[in-house]
């Protein structure tokens, strides 16, 4: 089961959401996370995502499972991009099916929260004036 | 590194996001004692780099979620692991 | 503001979300609702909406605004389609951009609820055994 | 639709769904009472065709949703709207 993958090519929503066309599912919600031009009031010119990629891969995918199990969904996926990104461009794509909307609405919320406290992946964010740092996590 | 090679094992350190830049490397090998764990190897590592408080970190040992008291073998794969901020 | 809009052409969700590309925006949460095979088992092999499309317009378009108002979103689309539809096609459609993910799932979310139980839409089913109805709503 | 016609006003009537099925036609034009209202003209539509229960319909008068007393002036659309089921 590789429903989480990794990847450095640009996310194209369209190509992911038909792998979730299911006779059976009334449901389609999709989330996608996309580069700001803003954080905390900082201008910010690029991204840089950097994941831990084996460890990340598994645990994408124990989330994936996790959400199949607590929520009455058919099928989860989440592709998540890193290296060099650019304003707009999209960093994360969560897409749940199922047969009616509010699994697949709490099941999207579950994977997308669950992702971005638990995957090894890291942000450093490029500023306009030439700066740059990684970005402090929760922990 | 310069103990007695009975008594030491050679492990694999992984560096990300700030640990990478704080050491310079995306890995290394080191030579620990025997029956060395995460919070030891780390206490070792900080004697050669400015290293974060370990509080916020978690650890890794062969691409498996580990507690920082897990007894390290040789050739095991050792990461540091900075809080996610993907997504 | 025609946010809201009602065709009887096929929906391309790939279309829609990108009028929801923003650079102020992190996040982009959509629906889609899709004709299912089964409903209450009986086996469903075409849908035909119809709609009240002047009533329907004003009335989804009131709940895009009403999205706007209660949620820290900057814009909110739904599409919905009538006529006769497949298995497998899409209904209806949902999308919000914002800053912040909350914002987003919970106003698409909103979205979504007041259209089902506010905007006049009527479905009837087509049955494998040539037999067909209106749905009865839940008034 | 026999009465004065000075006691009387001509509206249009727009059935959707299940409605129209029953009254086998999407609109029709209908002769009512000066200070008619939906519930009046419900009423008189009922001896004519089979309708169901008023209770779970709704109201719009000239593409606006109204209540069940709203008077009707002369040329007004008045539609009967069955609970929704789009989505």
């Amino acid at each position: 089961m590789t429903n989480f993958s990794i990847t450095s090519e640009p996310i194209v929503s369209a190509e992911l959401i038909i792998q979730l066309e299911d006779p059976d599912c009334g449901a389609v919600a999709t989330f996608s996370g996309i580069v700001r031009q803003h954080n905390k009031d900082r201008e910010v010119t690029q991204l840089h995502y950097q994941s831990y990629k084996t460890l990340a891969v598994k645990e994408g995918n124990k989330i994936l499972g996790e959400a199949k199990e607590q929520f009455n969904i058919v099928n989860a996926l989440c592709v998540h991009r890193v290296g060099d990104l650019n304003i707009g461009e999209t960093a994360v794509w969560v897409g749940v099916n199922a047969s009616h909307r509010d699994a697949a609405f709490n099941a999207c919320r579950y994977v997308i929260d669950e992702i971005k406290t638990r995957v090894p992946i890291w942000k450093k964010e490029i500023y306009v004036d030439g700066d740059s740092g990684w970005l402090e996590g929760a922990g | 590194m310069t103990e007695n090679m009975s008594d030491s094992i050679n492990i694999k350190i992984q560096y990300f996001a700030a640990l990478r830049e704080i050491t310079g490397c995306a890995c290394e090998t080191l030579s620990v004692p025997v029956g060395s764990n995460p919070k030891t190897v780390y206490q070792q590592l900080n004697n050669q780099y400015d290293l974060p408080t370990q509080k916020r970190l978690k650890i890794a040992i062969n691409d498996c979620f580990c507690s920082w008291e897990s007894v390290l073998t040789s050739d095991d794969t050792l990461v540091f692991i900075p809080p996610v901020t993907g997504g």
